[in-house]
């Protein structure tokens, strides 16, 4: 089971995790990560911008890589864009295996792969008025290379 | 050509988005970028620094090298951000 | 902020996740894994048994040590016991923190412990009657022991 | 001295608990095995094969050299198989 979802509206952990186990007795464990946006700094919202077609195109793409990859029996990635304020949660990476190490690894590799290749720019508000581009890190380039 | 343009190319630009057809001597996406930077001060703003630019033809990630036909979706943008 | 919970009930992971990201802006990421029953072999159900007080006091001291090793904001250990139908949630480790590479590990780091140290004991149950012990695995140790 | 045991250990000895007051000589770990497998046919079995059994002295898991004393809480048990 595969699912990518490029959404603006809020997204259901619980419900996407359900939705993984539902109906099936194989899976051993479920691995999530839930990106949130943080207040650093006087933040006072992140625009997140995407390339609508692309993005659903690398987000597949990627999920079906985790799958061959590790031997899962599902996938959920889920990445919101538009206008997100501190504490929103932005994007969700959920992976079910019938084994621990499978689920954990295959999670970490796909949220490092989503910072460094999934078409998406965050741009941030402050209270101030002010607003700036994030810029890339070259340790999120980093974390992705060890995949 | 459809050209795109995201995040802080899309404000230097000015826009999101065009149609254009180059010249036969624009082969590919550093050539295209050369060429781009010609069109407009927001153009030449935008693409000043080609090495701060990353590029998708037909919504692939492109490199400088990459070849550009005439019907091919070609975007601009900085290095992602996501996740 | 720290919670360990050793209980026979089944647990809530998204009331658990919200109450880690409750109240602050720095948090950038929550980790979790969820470990569920698997159907293997015909098992109609498995029975945990724990050591009651020391579970408690070893689930403390792991989680603290992940506090300490990694930049956590909160961290949420709940480990189940009792009689588990297939498809039943046994365990539920969360991680909080500003990064996701710290909430990713940790989370891995102390579901590897929790195989190993904690005081818990599985039995087997399977529909033609007989039942068996989990036996301990080489491999879970070896898992443990890179941390 | 408060003696606990869990899981096929506990099954074999037949109690989950048990108040003794082992001979001074018992001194550690092993040695209180040893004393046990002696109390009962229950016991003997259980405690068979030292090396498949692991143990806590008052809560913290304790090798086969770590000392007991009267008024410990002893616990005897397989390999842990939580999570």
């Amino acid at each position: 089971m595969l699912t990518v979802r490029v959404q603006e509206a809020a997204f259901d952990p619980a419900a996407e995790s359900a939705a993984l186990a539902a109906g099936r007795q194989d899976v051993g464990g479920i691995a999530s990560f839930t990106g949130i946006c943080r207040a650093d700094d006087g933040l006072a919202a992140m625009v997140l911008e995407h390339y609508p077609g692309m993005t659903e195109r690398a987000l597949e793409d990627i999920a079906r890589q985790a799958m061959r990859r590790w031997p899962l029996t599902g996938c959920t990635v889920i990445h919101r864009y538009g206008r997100m304020l501190p504490g929103a949660p932005i994007v969700l990476v959920l992976t079910a295996s019938a084994h621990r190490a499978a689920a954990l690894e295959s999670c970490a590799f796909l949220i490092d792969w989503l910072k460094t290749s999934a078409p998406f720019w965050k741009r941030e508000e402050f209270a101030d008025g002010t607003e700036r581009w994030v810029e890339a890190k070259a340790e999120d380039e980093a974390a992705a290379a060890r995949w | 050509m459809k050209l795109l343009y995201f995040a802080w190319v899309r404000q230097k630009v000015g826009v999101a988005e065009e149609k254009l057809s180059p010249p036969a001597e624009v082969r590919d996406v550093a050539g295209l970028m050369a060429w781009l930077a010609t069109r407009s001060p927001g153009h030449a703003d935008a693409f000043a620094n080609p090495r701060q630019i990353r590029a998708a033809v037909n919504q692939d990630f492109a490199g400088p090298t990459a070849l550009v036909a005439a019907n091919d979706e070609v975007a601009f943008f900085p290095p992602v951000t996501g996740g």
